[in-house]
């Protein structure tokens, strides 16, 4: 198995790890941080792929690796904006949770997920 | 070789631990500060992968842009507390092998390639050369899928405006919120006037040798706009009115620069974003320029945050 | 030789694993983001040895980047430790 | 002249991941926030110094050499900023443990 793999592998596990996160974690700035650990976890996998296609003296397939930076971006670009959302929500409500109702009472129970 | 192995090893595995810290933590500042260190880690692993460029941008943005971003806001969000409702423990291991399902199955897939592993590379090497470029991942950003990086510019100021629209009606106009240090200091000025001139000469450089080395407009973009947000935070400038003329000619003239050179590709080459021939290296290091400042401008906006002080106060 | 660099890298990065698990499995974030700064130079240091080792200038780049930008999320963590606080947002977003 | 300069290499790499292993034990093993700091940030650019200084003979030419001697100074003096910044918060907000 060689060190690609490795990463390959890695990158599966994050994809599972940010996923339970995402789901579990009742708290929203913890699903954006589960959010970007799943996809830095696809990015690694991509880069793998890109790696096992090096190829006319290039240590990796560019094509792939330029469609990770503009993943990035994207995935920065989305973070940015969930960040804001979050923080007026919390400015709004006082509160920072994905609660239906108004606040406060709302609390106990898992008919979250 | 071992050697090599056993440091990607180790890196794959501290990855891991690091991931799943974020993930468990109790508390949010924490993960986030996890999260930090993840994005450095990730960059030395682009870096293992034979991919520079993107070690370059996992380097600014999972370092710099990210982590500034998000803990402001977990220290924003402190006075919310922690939450306290969670799933159930049979919910939890439900999802939690559900989870490692989709893991596996991945892995698996990583695990066993195709025969012949497909690639663009030789492609794109003999593509490369009527461009001028000398970086195939420039090549392939700018000639080969152009129209990918010009939408994913329009994705950032489509993600700024989303933030704008998050104003009040009376703070509409106004100035962005950014918390800047309160705290009389003169160690933090310091740095502030010291930092981004040098900074500014790193920018400059990135985007400029992006055409034939790793780096680029996009690279380049982030560290000016890290160093414009140091000198806000800083208070040495004020953060500017998102109304203003300048603020907005300078987050469209990149794109627009693009758009106007792709649509005059009809006219002058074959078809939309196609370079005529023997201008294409000027005409790209032209919307490389104007898109470095448009993503500078746009990235520090966008960790600016949305308008709360309206425009007379 | 690069066997011994290469080496040297591990070294290096191992030593910021063990700071940075030794430090988070016990309270206080100041210390967290300290070891996250520690991190941070350790990997400076990995890299700079990497572009040695593969021959590949382009790495000191990123090494710069991180440089660059490495006081960016402190600065970033102190503003809000001193200023970030429940008073601080609203004094300034109800002032009209 | 080729095998002194290995030598030399050797020497400061060693010497430099030997400060880096300072800084990590003195940050998990000294008492308080205000020591640990001094601990990392010291040890650590020490560490860094010598490593580069190391690696300068096998840099592929002067260009690399300065950009390695400059990623140096930027960490010193983001360090030193940052070691500032921090104790103050800590003394600030009495975040110490």
């Amino acid at each position: 198995m060689n060190a690609a793999a490795w990463f390959g592998v890695c990158g599966a596990a994050l994809v599972g790890i940010g996923l339970y996160g995402l789901v579990i974690n009742p708290d929203p700035l913890r699903k954006i941080l589960a959010f970007n650990l799943v996809g830095s976890g696809v990015f690694l996998m991509f880069g793998v792929v890109a790696k096992r296609g090096a190829a006319a003296g290039l240590g990796g397939d560019p094509v792939p690796q330029a469609l990770v930076i503009t993943a990035i971006v994207v995935a920065f670009a989305a973070t940015a904006m969930a960040v804001a959302l979050l923080l007026r929500l919390f400015e709004a409500t006082g509160e920072a949770n994905l609660d239906s109702g108004v606040s406060g009472d709302a609390k106990g129970g898992d008919a979250r997920c | 070789m071992t050697t090599s192995l056993a440091l990607d090893i180790g890196l794959a595995g501290l990855i891991l631990a690091i991931g799943i810290w974020t993930v468990f933590a109790r508390d949010s500042l924490a993960a986030v500060i996890g999260f930090v260190g993840y994005g450095l880690l990730l960059a030395i692993i682009w870096v293992r992968l034979s991919a520079p460029d993107v070690a370059l941008t996992e380097a600014a943005i999972g370092s710099g842009m990210t982590g500034m971003l998000l803990l402001g806001a977990a220290a924003r969000l402190r006075p919310a507390g922690n939450q306290s409702t969670r799933t159930s423990l049979g919910g939890r291991f439900a999802i939690g092998v559900l989870c490692g399902m989709i893991s596996a199955g991945l892995a698996i897939a990583i695990l066993f390639p195709p025969e012949s592993i497909p690639s663009l590379a030789p492609t794109v090497m003999q593509n490369l050369a009527p461009s001028g470029l000398g970086n195939p991942v420039a090549g392939v950003l700018f000639v080969f899928r152009a129209l990918d990086t010009l939408l994913e510019k329009v994705v950032l100021i489509l993600a700024l405006l989303g933030v704008w629209s998050l104003a009040t009606d009376r703070a509409w106009g106004g100035v962005p919120g950014l918390r800047i240090y309160l705290e009389p200091s003169n160690t933090l000025t310091f740095l502030a006037q010291l930092l981004p001139p040098v900074g500014v000469v790193v920018g400059v450089y990135m985007c400029w040798v992006g055409a034939n080395v790793p780096g680029g407009a996009f690279q380049g973009g982030t560290v000016l706009a890290a160093m414009w947000l140091l000198v806000m935070i800083a208070g040495l400038r004020n953060v500017p009115r998102i109304d203003g003329f300048w603020l907005r000619f300078l987050l469209v003239i990149g794109p627009v620069i693009f758009l106007a050179i792709g649509l005059a590709g009809f006219v002058l080459a074959d078809s939309f974003l196609a370079y005529p021939a023997g201008y294409a290296k000027p005409l790209i290091v032209a919307v490389e320029v104007a898109l470095t400042l448009s993503i500078a401008v746009t990235l520090g906006m966008l960790g600016a945050g949305p308008p709360e002080r309206s425009r007379h106060s | 030789m690069t066997s011994f660099l290469v080496g040297t890298a591990g070294f290096v990065l191992g030593m910021a694993a063990l700071g940075l698990v030794g430090i988070f499995v016990r309270p206080g974030e100041t210390d967290r983001l300290m070891a996250a700064q520690l991190l941070g130079t350790d990997s400076i240091a990995g890299l700079l040895l990497l572009s040695i080792t593969t021959e590949t200038p382009s790495i000191v780049d990123v090494a710069l980047m991180l440089a660059l930008l490495a006081a960016f999320a402190a600065v970033a963590f102190v503003r809000s430790a001193t200023s970030g606080g429940e008073s601080d947002v609203a004094e300034e977003t109800r002032r009209p | 002249m080729n095998i002194l300069l290995n030598i030399f290499t050797v020497l400061a790499v060693v010497a430099g991941a030997f400060f880096f292993l300072a800084g990590t034990v003195g940050l998990l093993r000294f008492p308080d926030t205000l020591t640990r700091l001094h601990a990392i940030t010291k040890a650590d650019n020490l560490g860094l110094g010598l490593i580069i200084l190391g690696l300068l003979p096998l840099t592929s030419g002067p260009i690399q050499a300065l950009k390695m001697i400059s990623v140096w100074l930027l960490v010193q003096l983001s360090g030193a900023i940052v070691t500032q910044l921090i104790a103050r918060a800590v003394r600030l907000r009495g975040l110490q443990e």
